[in-house]
Formats: C-alpha cells, structure tokens, sequence
C-alpha cells in the first residue's frame, strides 16, 4: 500500500538515508510516498501535528524521539507497536536500550528509533595553535587557556554561530563535559536543583562564560560557516556535532593532522544518544496499518540500519551491526559507545517546555555579557526546580 | 384601506443576508470564535493539544517573567514605531515625488512597488545577505578600502531589529507610496491654485494643508501598516531566526515558538491573548471613529 | 455704458511695451537645482530598491566559487543558467529531485480557485455591506477587520480544528477556503469603500427596474468595479501565491505549493549553502506575482485610489 | 394647468408617514395626497427631507412609521419594481457600461417583457423623447441633457403611472435646464400620469407644477398651486422660498387704528386693502411685497400706496433689470423694464398695492 | 453702472497669449485689455478655456505665447503672488483644518505681514462681507454661501488690484446664488478694484459685467457692454447663449425686394425696420427674436409686425409667464405677464418689432 512519510531530512546526505529507507520499503511491495519539510523540527512538527490532530494522519513521521509525542500518544493518535517490537525482540537487539526506553509510555513501545546523534565534540584547527605557538590543547581547560595566546595571535578562540541551537549546544555539551554525565542525568531526569545549584555547575557556567569571551568576536550565522573558519585556521575550535566532519572531509582535510577532534570536550567522554524516531500514526485503512508494520519493521532490520546511517552519518541503534567505512573520529565514537558512556537525551529527560526555557535561558546568557555567571546559575536552578 | 402588515425584518432583503453568511461565519466563527476559543485555552496548560485543565493566571504570570517575551514586546515597540514613522514619511515623500508631473513617473512607481510583489521570506533572504558582513555592504566596502567599516545590524544584538526594518521598509513603503500618491491626486487642484496665489511655499502647503486633507488615507494607510506589524513574523524567522541569541524575537514567534517548539499551547495562547487584547486597545478607537454615530450621508 | 468700452486692439502707446519683457513661457532650464533634486532623490531611492532584485539576479547568474570570492554587487564574471535549471527542476526536497516545477502547479491550482473564491466572496461581502445595510452589518465588519490584525499563528490550531470538524482538513478545498478567510477582512474593507464611492442613485436605479440582489451585483456593479478588482487580484494572487504556512499546514504533500519547495532548497541547513540556486529558486518564485504586478500596475494605483482612499 | 383627474382617489397617498436615520427624525408623521395625473412639486430648501420623502414613496427606503398608497394599493412592504412607479435621479444614474437602448431594457428584461414588447416600448420612448439616433451609444458619449433624457426614457418605458423625479435638472447649466423643463412639461400633458417632482429650484416648481408642497425640516408648511403659494403664502419661510428674486421683507410694527397700518423707519404703509386671515394683530411684524409687484414712475401713481426711493444698484438682465434700493432703512427690489434708464444715486418714485402684500407675525412667522 | 477710470493704461492687459496643452490649442493668440475698476465677465460654454485665460492672468499655467500685463507690468513670468492678483474658486477652495481666521490670514503671514496690519485686514474684510461671527469656525461648520463669501475674504485681505473669479457662484443653489450676486456687485462698487469673472450663467454675466467677453473654442467671439450683446450679437452663437430663456431662432429664407422680406413656411417678415451690418444678403437665413421682445394682444397690435399663434405650453413663473407655441413651423416662445390668463389650445395674437430682432447668415452664422 501506498504510504506517506513525513520527515525534516532534506539536505543532500539526509535524502540519500532516506532514500534507502525507501528503497526498502519499496521493495517489499508497498510505496513510499515522500514528504520532506525543509527547515528543522520547527517548521515541520507543527505542520506533522496539526495533520495529526486534524484528522488527516500520514503513514509514518519522523521526531526526536523522547517525549515530543507523549501528548499524542496519550490521546490515543499513535499505534501501539509493542506486538512488532516483541515480535522482533526490540528489547534485545536495540542499543543502548535507553532508545527504547524513550519510546515507551505505560510499558508499551510506540517508536522506532533509527540512529543516534552525537554531539559532545571540540573540533580544532591544528594550524591555528601552531601560528599562536601553543601545542594543540587535549582538554577544555587547556584550550581555555591557550585563548589568549591565539586571540594575540588574531586568531578567533572559539567559532559559534549565532543561531540559538549553537549555542545551546554548545552549552549542554560544556554541561556534561564539566559536570559530568551523572549531574546531567540527575539535573534533567530527577530534576535536581539543589545539585543545579552546587560547585559542579558553577563551574559549569564558569568555563560558559569563558567560551562566551572566547567566541566574543565570532560573528557568523550558520554552523558551517563556523566550521569554516576551523578549517581555514580564522578560528582555532568550534564545539559541533559529529556532522561538521563532513565540512573537514569536503575541504580535504584530514583527522589527527590538519584538526582535532575531542569528543566530551576530552573531559568526559560521553555520547549523548538523542535521535531520530518515527512514529505511526493510528489509521482506519488496514492495509496501511499493515505496510505501517512492515515499514517499522524495515527500519530496524540490520541492513537497513547499516545503510541508512552511513549515509547519515550517524551510529546505528542496533548494537549488533558493524561499520567499517566510518573515520577516525566516528570510531571513537563508537569506542565510547562500546563502553557504554552514553547519556540519554534532554528531548528524553524532559518536557520540550521546560527544556526551551533553559536553552532560552543559555542563548539569553550566551549573547548578553551582562548576565554573570552567578545570575544564570541562579535562574537554572529555578528553571530546573520547576521543570517537568 | 387597510394597514399594511409589517413583515418580519429578518426576511427584508434575504438574499444579501444570505450573501453575507460567509462573512458572517467567518467574523462569528473564525475570528470571534477562535479568539475567544484562544482566550479560554490561555487559562489552561496545555501542551501539544488542547485540555481543559484550567491553571488560572499561571500562563500569564509565567509569559511576563519570560525575558524572551520581554524582549519581544519591545522589539515590536521599536520595530512598530519606526514602522509606521519611517513608512508613512517615506511613503508620503516619495509619493509627493512622484507628484510633481515629472517624467517616467510609472517607471519610478513601479519600481518603488516592484517589492511589495515578494513575500517577507523572499525579502528577508535577500536582506539577510546583504547586510551579511562577508559578502554584503560591510564586505564591499571594506574591500574598498576603508577596513574599519562595519556595517552589521544582523549580527549585533543592539541594532538587529533594525536590520529587519530597512528589509520591512523595502518590501512596504512602496504600496504606502500608493496610496499616499491615490491620496495626494484626490485633492482638489483648486487648493494648491489657492495657496500658489496666496504666496505660500510648497512645503507649507503640504505641512499644513494638504497632509491635513488626506486623514482617511491617513487612516486606511495605519489599518494596513499597524496590521502588518503585529503579525510580522516570516521576516524575522526568514532574516535572523531571532538572533542574534534572542535579540530580534518578536511577538508572533513567540507564540509560534511556544505553542510549535516548546509545545505549550497554552503559553502560546497566553501570548496570542496579550497580542490581540493589544490590538484591540489600538483598534477600538478607530472602529469608533470610523462607524461611531457617522453614517453615510 | 457705451464710454467705458475699451478698444479690444492694443492702442499704439503699448507697441514698444508690448516688445519689452519677457513674453512667452516661462523658460525652464533642464538641470535646474529643482530637477536635481528630484530626480537625484527619486534615482538614489530607486538605486536602494532595485539593489536586491539586482543581486538575486546576479547571483542566480553566477557559479559557486564565483560566489565564494566574496562581491555580492559585481556582475557575474561567467554567466551561468545552471543555478536556475537547478532551481526549477534538479533540486531536492527530500526524495523528489524535481526542483520547483513540482511545486508550480500544485501553486497555480491553489491561487486561482482561491483568489477568485476568495474575491467573489469579498465583493459580494463589500457590495453587501456598501448598499444593503442591514442590522448588525456595522458589528460583523467591524469583527472582520478585527480579524486582520490577528497573527495567522493564533489561528492555526482554531482552524485545524474547523475544518477537521466539517471534514475538510487536507484537502485543497480546506485550503482555498483558508485563503478565503485570511483574505476576506482587507479584501471587506476595499469593496465595500469602494462600492461606497460608487453613486448610490445607480443602485436605486436598478431596484426601481426591478432587479434583485444579484441582479443588481452582476449586471451593474461588477461591470463598474474593473480597478477594484484588479487590486484584488494583486493582493490576493501575491499573498496566496507567496504564502507558505497555510499551504503546508492544510493540506497533503501532493498539494504543496511552490513555496514549499523554495524553502526546502533556501532552509537545507546543513551543507554549503548554494547561494546561486536560492536566489534562483527566489526569484522563479516571485515571478508570477511580479508578472501580475507589472502587467496591471497602472490599474492597481487607480484601484487603490477608488477602494483605500474614500472612506 | 392642465387638468386632472380628481373624480377618483389619489394616485398616491402619504398617511402619517415617520422616517428616523438614527436618532434624527427626518420625516414627521407626514401626510400627502396626490391626485391622479397631477403634476405634484416638492420645493423646499437642502436636507429637508425631499428626496427621503421620495425615496419612500418608491420604496427604496423602508419608512418608520405610516402608510404609502399607490393606486388605492397599500405598497407600504412592497418592493420598488411592483409599485408602478418609474423614477428620474438627479445625477442620471445611467448604467456607464450598457448603451442607451440597454439603459432602457434593463428593467424590462428584469420583468421578462417579451421582446417585441421592450422593443416597442422602447421605440416609443425613444421617440417621445426624440432619443432614437443615441441608442447604440454608452452614456459617457452622451452630453448632460441627452443624459438626462435617457434617465427619462428609462422611467417612461416602464409605462407606469406615477413618475418621480428627484432634483433631474440640477445638474445641468441653466440653458439645458429651461430646455428641459419645458419638455418634461410637454411630457406631463401627453402621457398625463401622475409626476411627483423633487426640486429646490423655485422656478421649476412655479412653472412645472399643479400643486406645490414646501417642506421643510421633514414637514410640509404650504401644499397649494403655485400661484397662492406665491401671493398668499402661510409663513415667512415659504414667502421668502418661492419667487427670485425673493420678496422683500421689512422689518417693522403693525399698529392698530382704522385698517390698520404698518410702520417702519418713519414709513407708513396703510394696509386698508390687506385681507387679514384672522383680523389684525398689533406687534412686531414683517411686511412682505414682491419685487414684481412694486412699480415705477406712471404707473407708481396708479398705486394705492407711494414713496420715494434711492437707487442703489442697478442689475440689467437682458429683458428686464433689477433695481436696489433701501426703503424703510432696509432693501428693496424690485423690477423694471430693461428699457428704462435708472442709474445709482437716482432717487425715484414707487409704488405698490398693500393688497398684493404679505404681513408676517415677527416672533410666529406665520401670516397675519 | 458705476464709473471706473478709463484714462489709464489698462489694469490687465493680454497680449497675443496662446496655450498649448500637448497637440491642443486651448487659447488661440488671444487678446484682451481690462480697464481699471472694470467688471469684466468672461462668458462662454464649457470647456471653451474660460478658466485657462483666468489661470494665465493669475500666473498659474505658463503661457505658451504671448505677455501679460498687470497695471502696466510685465508678469508673464511672475510668481502669482507677485502679481497682485486675488483668486475665488469654484469650489471655494478654503484649507479645510484652518478656521476662517486662518484661512484669511495664512497668506498674510508668509508674506510676514505685522501682526497687527494682518488683524486690522481681516478685521476689514470680515467686516465689508460680514463674516465677523464665523471667523473662529471651520470651513466644514458653514454653509456653501458662507464658504464662497471666506474664499472671497481671502482674496480681498490680500489688498490687490485685481480680482479674479471662477465661477465662484456655480456650486450654490438659485436662491444663494442671486443674494451673492449681488453682494459681489456691491463689494465691486465699494472697493471699485478690476475683477474678472468667470461664469457660464449668463445672468451672471449681465447683471454683473461692465461688459462682456464671450467666448468660444480659445477665441473671443464678442466683447462688449451686455446691452450690446444682448441687443446685437454678432453671431448666432453668442445670440443664443445671452438671454433666457433664450433667442427665438426661425430658420427661413431672406428674399431680396424692397427693403427685404425674411420667408419661412409662409410666414413672411417684412424687414425695413432692420439695421443690416453691410447690406441684405438673399439666401438661407436664421431670423432671430427674443422672448421679451415678442408681446400679445393689445400691445401687438402697435407692432410693426403681427401673426396668430395657437398656445401649446403655458409655463407660469409667478412675476410672469412663459408662452410657447409654432411659428412659422418652428417653437416660438415669449413672455406675458402672470395676469393675463392664457390656456393650451388658444390662438392669441402676437407681434414684434422686426427692429429689435436679429438675422444671421445660415451658413456662417455671423449677424447680417
Ligand atoms: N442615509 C442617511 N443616513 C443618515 N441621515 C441621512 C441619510 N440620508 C439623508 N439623511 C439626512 O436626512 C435629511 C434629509 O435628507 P434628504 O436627502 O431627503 O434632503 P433633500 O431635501 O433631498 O436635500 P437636497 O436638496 O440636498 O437633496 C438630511 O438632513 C440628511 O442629512
Ligand atoms: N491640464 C489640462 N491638460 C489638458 N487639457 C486641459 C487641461 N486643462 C484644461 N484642458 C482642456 O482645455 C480646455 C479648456 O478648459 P477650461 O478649463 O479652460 O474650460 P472652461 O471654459 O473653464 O470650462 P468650464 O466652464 O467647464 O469650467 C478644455 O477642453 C479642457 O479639456
Ligand atoms: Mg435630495
Ligand atoms: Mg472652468
């Protein structure tokens, strides 16, 4: 049966993962119908849940997994998959199994995870730290103070772009970078202020406010502008998810020569497993409730996953699968997850709410140096007590 | 003779009533209903969708200690105010312009106009390179030469709502222009004959004869920027996103914001409720002048 | 009476005054300080407003690294139509790789049933409102102008709801008839100004002859209401045209308008940006209304003359 | 006059009829009745009601209050087209984007006359109105006065028994409108229907009407043929409305004492020959003569009553001129023949028959 | 009519001035001088370039030709203020947010004028056009005479020579239309300043003008004193648009013979009493006679010529009335006093003085 799947991925690398979703698909007798949104979950998701809840549901659609949909679910729009997921042993092959863990409301499964984003990476200009004659830094704190040696130097510390997402970023990775990924768990997941408000985060929002004057002059929009001036040496690092590899690799550089990479900001070496999802959508039709089953079974098959996410270039969620094309960067990254230094999510721990405040909260902080260190801890600490 | 029995007013001209239903439905149902529908919701906290789980003020208490929101309130002030100030001078000079029988006058016009075709996310594109510190002015000119020029409002939090007037003036003052222009030519010639005879300068004229004469264009001219401005939203998604940080947040994207992004609606109808309570303050005064007691003679 | 006519030929004391002073027009120098001014303002005014469309333009024109060397305002070194193939029919959103012409269509089947939807319904709300005032017309239209200050954000979830309510929601009628709702208000208020300018004594005419309600609006008013409807036109074929938010949250992927696909290619965050095939995509966007613009714009000042002003 | 035909009931009945816009009561509980093949004038000054009057009577307004017969047929709810009644505007109201003959057809075609009847009634019309060479042209081709005979012809296919027109002449030059004042009277005498005219121009309604009705502020003073309106007027208000120049008033007294006499700045005027409405009353008064009525030199001396007058300013008007001068401390005017030189500063003789004059109350205005 | 002083140059004098609008020639090498104190009347039908001559004289449209003298100065190239002229428009033209006070004195003050000369100026012209109570009002708060009489204040404050006029009664009904005529009549007596008057009423025209200039497509077809005109056009067109209601035109023959005989349908006019320009011409010819100058019954009979005329209108205007009837095959109409009673149907006895009449050449339309 035909099936219309909506989802955000439409930049060149996301269609091509896509598209193997769909070749899939296709190929077991049903049909793919494509409806990309272009921008980011905030362009597509209202228009996913005003289709939702306007009674014109799609097959399938895409979200950050975690507790965007909860609402939904609970109002008894999404399919329950938990006969798929047993059927298909979910609980065992799916890993970390705290993927599925954010799939599940009242014990039963209403989500396919697909891939796991990570984002706790310092990316560094080797050329950069060479010109400022400081040796290229293996952790946040020597990074910190090698800035003024590069802004001598008239080299940018630290590349952002002003986007707000950046700089949030940017943020949660210092968070459990510096803090440490029990403190994050326990911040976003329990809520914890009193820890919120402890030494650990002053600290926290000590070295934030450090990258805030170390990126003082950076002034581009778009992170790939920012990785620009890593690679052209105009800045000396820029904190970025795994995908500003790819910039690395178009303009030929190569890892460990001419940039760094540290993943937790070689302070903790954790990956946060946030993701992508997909859910489906309860519909009238059988026969499309039915290609609804088949399509989520695909998506978690191991080829499937395999090709999938390296054309994402992303980790799969299957702990059973094996990349060998993946760079030296990217097989750190899977080291880590091996070893099972995995936090989950914010989207996972809490309220989309709740979580917009606080990164308000740090893009407010981020771009207004009148705000002090103290100030923003302060208001944290009460956005967290009452946060759910 | 008998008495003429008066028929029912309902069904005194029932075919324009009939007409008129869509307009009826949608002032009754769409506007009126789902603003009140909005109101109702704002005292709830609703998330991703509507609940009937009323939290008093707490939406509103929770929408004024938002410093977003803050921030948004006055860059609408300040976008609004020199909007509308900036428009309608521009607007009225360039209009007067072209009002001095010159030549080419439709080739000026339509160019001053040729904007108002785009749409703000067209607009905010263009502008938004432009004003881009590498590639636009700020590059020019200092590839020019003069390096400590520094001409980037996008990327200043102190400037950025500027940077999204100049865009919002270009894509606007030309259909002001109209209608200041349709404005100006309604006024009867006699009145220009009278103050060139009674030795009074041309500014003067405008100043204090002719600008005074044109208040209903004056009128309609607000109706359609003030409304403008209170939606504006595409431009600054479309310029800056609201950066830099939150510096160029406006009202409308925090209700898009809050009820799409952070999915809570009713923060968002919160929102949308101060927004039109706004509006009305604005708008009552004007209903008033334009159907209060005044009826067509 | 007959002693203070005054011969009409000049008498002869007059014929040296006659040739002294100036005589004939007035002599008015080309480049005077006048002219300067006015036509330097108007020019440097135009430069500023012809800017952008010149630098879309260009860069449309322009290869990537062209474009990477930096000057945004100089002239395309090698012009290049890639950019705009690219546009109209190779870039992808998603899995569809057709560009914007995929989107064109499905644009052109949504503006033209709604702007004439749309208009048909407004001038009959304006003509209605302008000659057949009926109790509580005031309070209806007052509501309705209301209604164009209201962010169309507000609105969303509301009329979701609607049109789920009356079974309407996806399709391409739910969507006109949004258009229809969004546009009525401004659409109101020009009709009805300008229906009020007309001669009443027109439509007094026309009851006596014994023609109704729409008798009345087809056969006297609508010939009559060329420039209003031609402003009409603009505003709404501009404004549906352009619209995005509308188009993407009512309906399915099969009626996506053009500017769905000129935001997927201009909103692909990640990746370099092809600045070229934007301004591209923007401009093949902006032309049907641009064409409308310039075809009509005349009419457009004088039908805004006729609906704006009065009233 | 022509003569009409008042065996019968009125052709249209106004009874008690009360329109209100608002809170402003612009027609007071008004009565009218207007006979049939009459030819009806309502004069009166800007925004006294005429054209609402009007527009009730056809129906195009809805009235507060009261009843409106037509042919003995109460059309109080009726809509305009079934009241039988054709009606001229002052502005043409010509439909711009129909030729003449479509202006015409229109309301034919409405009523689904079969077309050799449109196209016989509309031959007639063209050919009363001697409009047939301006058929096939649009309005704005057209000059004013074909314009408004075009209006005309729209109401006079309707073949209709009462005709109304509001103010149709006002918008032409003065040339145009005697022409045309002249036809619509011709008009009147040939198809010999009912005409209800709306005009503030008292020439029109002196020479035009049967009967004129002076309203004013939404109520009728004076409803008489033009020739009492015009020697024996009921106020004031109408004296001063109708004739034009208008009459002259002089502010004075009347005093008691044989017939009576009316003083004024040292001038006496015996009033022995006024027709008193309900004998003389003592008090402030106005003394009203028309400018026609006061005569010069030979024939002054045949006058009942004489004085002395300063010329003040002469106006020639082609066929006769107008003479101003102060009598009593305050204007007069008055006519003389073209032919007769007077000249500023002459002071010549006058006189006029008290006879012919009015006397207003000075506080009722009313007719003494 | 009032003296002016003629031993002058002229107060405004145009010489061979010609306007173009693009290809269209509005004013064709005009010429026209206008005594000082002089009440010039420019007359002539619409769109004729009445107010385009007037713009000229005031400096508000360039001349494409020609100069234009201002007591005895050059100004074609002035500013209008300069040129101490005074303008009324038509419709009023008064800035409508100013009061009266401000509409009077906003000249003044761009012309720095001393505060207290400015009061003392309005307080004149407030005074001589009694506007004192109205000068704290808006334009909107008068009626349409009390605008009229502001826009004249205004030009008055500013202390000129010359007045200039357009038409500034046409937007006001009858009755305000002849009062006003005659306060313009009196304030021109009083401040004995040039003044040229635009108008298309030809009453205007007579009761005004010292005299007239009418005009015609950019020319002046006859300029003269009204008597004149009114008595002698010099052709049909200028015969036809003085005197309402207007010329009685026949359209005949004149036969040779004697003194000349005028032939139409078998009405024949013996001639002798006419004054002919240069002579007799036999050929087609158009007889024309005023309405005045056709009497009835007894008076006819004293006439040289006499004809029986059957009645068909009877327009009553209260001083008198308006006959027409046939003559000669063609409408004739003529005057009788409101007395003499008069009915559809009857044949009465004219006669006129062929003296007093006027023939016109059936092809040129020029005066025989
Ligand atoms: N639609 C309306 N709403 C409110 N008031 C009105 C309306 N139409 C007319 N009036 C008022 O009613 C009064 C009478 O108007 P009407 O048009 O009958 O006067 P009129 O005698 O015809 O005057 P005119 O000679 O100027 O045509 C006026 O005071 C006018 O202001
Ligand atoms: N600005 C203009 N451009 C072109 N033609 C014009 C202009 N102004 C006047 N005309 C033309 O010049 C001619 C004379 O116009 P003008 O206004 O002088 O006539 P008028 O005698 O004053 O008529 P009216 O009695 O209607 O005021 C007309 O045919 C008119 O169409
Ligand atoms: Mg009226
Ligand atoms: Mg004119």
């Amino acid at each position: 049966a035909e099936l219309e799947v909506t989802h955000w991925w439409t930049s060149g690398g996301e269609a091509a993962a896509v598209a193997e979703f769909a070749k899939a698909f296709d190929a077991s007798g049903h049909k793919w119908i494509d409806g990309a949104i272009a921008g980011s979950g905030g362009t597509a998701r209202p228009i996913m849940i005003s289709r939702i809840t306007g009674g014109d549901p799609m097959g399938a659609t895409q979200f950050n997994h975690g507790r965007q949909a909860e609402e939904l679910v609970e109002a008894g729009l999404m399919r329950d998959l938990t006969d798929i997921a047993e059927e298909g042993k979910w609980r065992e092959v799916v890993h970390p199994s705290s993927l599925l863990d954010s799939c599940t409301l009242d014990g039963k499964i209403y989500c396919v995870p697909v891939n796991i984003h990570s984002q706790q990476w310092l990316w560094l200009s080797n050329a950069a730290f060479e010109k400022a004659g400081v040796p290229v830094p293996t952790n946040w704190e020597e990074y910190a103070a090698a800035a003024p040696a590069l802004e001598e130097a008239g080299i940018i510390p630290l590349a952002v772009g002003q986007q707000p997402w950046q700089t949030t970023l940017a943020f949660q990775v210092l968070l459990t970078a510096i803090a440490g990924p029990d403190a994050y768990t326990k911040i976003f997941g329990e809520k914890d202020a009193d820890l919120a408000a402890g030494e650990e985060l002053a600290k926290v929002f000590e070295a934030a406010a450090q990258a805030r004057s170390m990126s003082a002059k950076s002034n581009v929009q778009d992170w790939n502008q920012a990785t620009n001036m890593v690679i052209t040496g105009q800045a000396a690092g820029q904190i970025m998810g795994d995908w500003a590899q790819g910039e690395f690799q178009v303009a030929g550089q190569v890892a460990g020569k001419d940039y760094t990479c540290l993943p937790g900001l070689g302070v903790n070496e954790v990956i946060m497993t946030g993701g992508d999802a997909f859910y489906f959508p309860v519909l009238d039709d059988e026969e499309k409730s039915a290609a609804q089953a088949d399509l989520a079974k695909l998506m978690l098959s191991p080829e499937v996953q395999v090709a999938f996410n390296l054309k994402k270039g992303s980790l799969p969620v299957r702990g059973d699968v094996d990349l060998e094309a993946a760079n030296d960067c990217m097989k750190k990254g899977l080291e880590i997850l091996a070893q099972g230094n995995i936090i989950q999510s914010p989207d996972q721990l809490m309220s989309a709410d709740s979580l917009t405040q606080i990164n308000d909260l740090f893009v407010e902080f981020f771009n207004n140096t009148s705000i002090t260190a103290e100030d923003a801890q302060k208001r944290f600490v009460d956005l967290v007590a009452n946060a759910d | 003779m008998h008495e003429a029995r008066r028929p029912n007013p309902l069904f005194r001209n029932l075919s324009a009533k009939i007409a008129a239903i869509p307009m009826i439905l949608t002032a009754l149902v769409v506007f009126a209903g789902g603003t009140i529908w909005t109101i109702i919701y704002s005292f709830t906290n609703s998330r991703l969708l509507p609940r009937e789980n009323f939290v008093g003020l707490d939406q509103y208490e929770r929408l004024w200690s938002s410093s977003k929101w803050i921030i948004s309130i006055q860059n609408l002030l300040i976008y609004g105010v020199c909007l509308l100030v900036f428009s309608l001078v521009v607007g009225f000079l360039l209009a007067a312009l072209l009002d001095q029988k010159i030549r080419f006058e439709n080739t000026f016009r339509t160019i001053f106009l040729y904007p108002f075709a785009l749409s703000f996310i067209v607009t905010g594109l263009v502008w938004q390179w432009i004003l881009n510190p590498q590639f636009g002015v700020e590059g020019i000119v200092r590839s020019l030469g003069w390096t400590s020029f520094s001409f980037d409002p996008l990327y200043n939090a102190d400037i950025v709502i500027y940077g999204i007037l100049i865009a919002a003036l270009w894509q606007s003052t030309g259909l002001i222009m109209c209608l200041m222009l349709a404005g100006l030519r309604g006024i009867d010639e006699d009145i220009w004959k009278a103050a060139r005879v009674d030795g009074i300068p041309m500014w003067k004229t405008y100043a204090f004869i002719v600008i005074p004469m044109m208040r209903p264009v004056f009128i309609t001219t607000l109706v359609i920027i003030a409304s403008g401005i209170v939606k504006v939203y595409d431009l600054v998604v479309a310029q800056t996103g609201g950066g830099p940080g939150i510096a160029s947040e406006v009202p409308a994207k925090y209700v898009y914001d809050a009820m799409f992004l952070s999915q809570n609606l009713g923060q968002g109808f919160a929102a949308s409720t101060m927004m039109l309570l706004t509006v009305l303050i604005v708008l009552i005064p004007w209903a008033y002048l334009e159907f209060g007691g005044k009826k067509r003679g | 009476m007959a002693d203070v006519a005054i011969p009409v030929s000049a008498p002869a004391g007059h014929a040296d005054q006659a040739l002294a002073g100036p005589s004939g027009p007035r002599p008015r120098k080309v480049i005077s300080r006048r002219n300067i001014i006015l036509y330097g303002t108007l020019f440097v005014v135009a430069v500023y407003y012809l800017l952008p469309l010149y630098v879309m333009i260009v860069t449309s024109l322009k290869g990537m690294p062209e474009i990477r060397l930096g000057n945004i305002f100089s002239p395309p070194v090698e012009i290049t139509f890639q950019p705009w193939v690219k546009a109209w029919a190779e870039a992808c959103t998603g899995l569809n790789c057709e560009g914007l012409s995929r989107g064109f269509w499905n644009s052109v089947r949504i503006t033209v049933p709604s702007v004439v939807l749309s208009i048909a319904i407004a001038s009959v709300n304006g003509y209605a409102l302008a000659n057949w005032r009926f109790k509580g017309a005031d309070v209806f239209f007052t509501i309705l102008i209301f209604g164009a200050f209201i962010p169309y954000q507000v609105m969303l979830y509301p009329i979701v709801i609607m049109l789920r309510e009356i079974g309407l929601y996806g399709g391409l009628y739910g969507l006109i008839i949004v258009h229809c709702i969004f546009g009525m208000p401004i659409l109101t208020l020009l009709f009805r100004n300008y229906f009020t300018s007309l001669p009443e004594e027109l439509f007094k005419a026309a009851r006596v002859d014994g023609a109704g309600f729409w008798g009345i609006y087809f056969k006297i008013m609508l010939p009559m209401s060329l420039p209003i409807f031609v402003v009409a036109v603009i505003l709404q074929v501009t404004g549906i045209w352009n619209d995005f938010l509308f188009g993407v949250v009512y309906t399915r992927p099969d009626y996506y308008p053009m500017t769905v696909q000129l935001n997927n290619i201009v909103n692909s965050v990640q990746g370099v940006k092809e600045y070229n095939v934007n301004m591209a995509a923007t401009l093949l966007t902006g032309l049907v209304p641009l064409i409308v613009y310039f075809i009509s714009g005349k009419l457009f000042v004088r039908g805004i003359a006729a609906g704006a002003v009065k009233g | 006059m022509h003569m009409m035909d008042t065996s019968n009931t009125p052709s249209v009945a106004v009874r008690g009829v009360s329109l209100n816009f608002g809170a402003v009561e612009v027609l007071k509980s008004l009565d009218l009745e207007v006979g049939r093949g009459e030819f009806l004038v309502l004069l009166g000054p800007s925004g006294c009601g005429k054209s609402t009057l009007l527009n009730c009577i056809a129906g195009l307004l809805d009235v507060s209050a009261g009843q409106i017969f037509i042919n003995d047929r109460n059309v109080t709810w009726d809509e305009p087209k079934d009241r039988g009644i054709g009606m001229v505007f002052q502005s043409y109201a010509l439909y711009p984007q129909m030729t003449v003959e479509g202006n015409l057809s229109f309301g034919l075609k409405n009523a689904r006359l079969p077309k050799d009847e449109i196209e016989r009634r509309i031959a007639r019309a063209a050919e009363i109105l001697q409009i047939e060479p301006l058929l096939k042209r649009k309005p704005s081709a057209l000059s004013g006065g074909q314009r408004q005979r075009v209006a005309i012809g729209r109401a006079l296919v309707r073949d209709v028994d009462v005709f109304l027109f509001d103010e149709p002449l006002s918008n032409l030059d003065a040339k145009l409108r005697s022409e045309l004042r002249v036809e619509i009277k011709r008009l009147h005498q040939k198809l010999e229907n009912t005409m209800i005219y709306v005009t503030h121009d008292q020439i029109e309604a002196m020479t035009l009407a049967d009967r004129i009705a002076v309203m004013r502020g939404g109520i009728i003073q004076q409803l008489d043929t033009p020739q009492a309106i015009y020697s024996r007027p009921v106020n004031r208000f109408v004296a001063g409305f109708i004739g034009s120049p208008g009459m002259n008033f002089i502010e004075g007294e009347c005093v008691a004492g044989g017939s009576g006499t009316f003083e004024a700045n040292g001038v006496k005027v015996p009033l022995d020959r006024y027709e008193f409405a309900d004998g003389l009353r003592a008090g402030k008064a106005v003394f009203g003569v028309r400018p026609e009525h006061v005569v010069l030199g030979d024939g002054a001396e045949a006058m009942p009553f004489q004085s002395d007058l300063t010329v003040e300013i002469v106006e020639p008007m082609g066929s006769d001129s107008l003479v101003w001068g102060k009598f009593g401390g305050q204007n007069l005017s008055f006519r003389i023949d073209a032919e007769r030189v007077v000249a500023k500063g002459d002071v010549v003789r006058i006189g006029f028959d008290p006879g012919r004059a009015s006397i207003f109350d000075a506080g009722t205005d009313e007719r003494i």
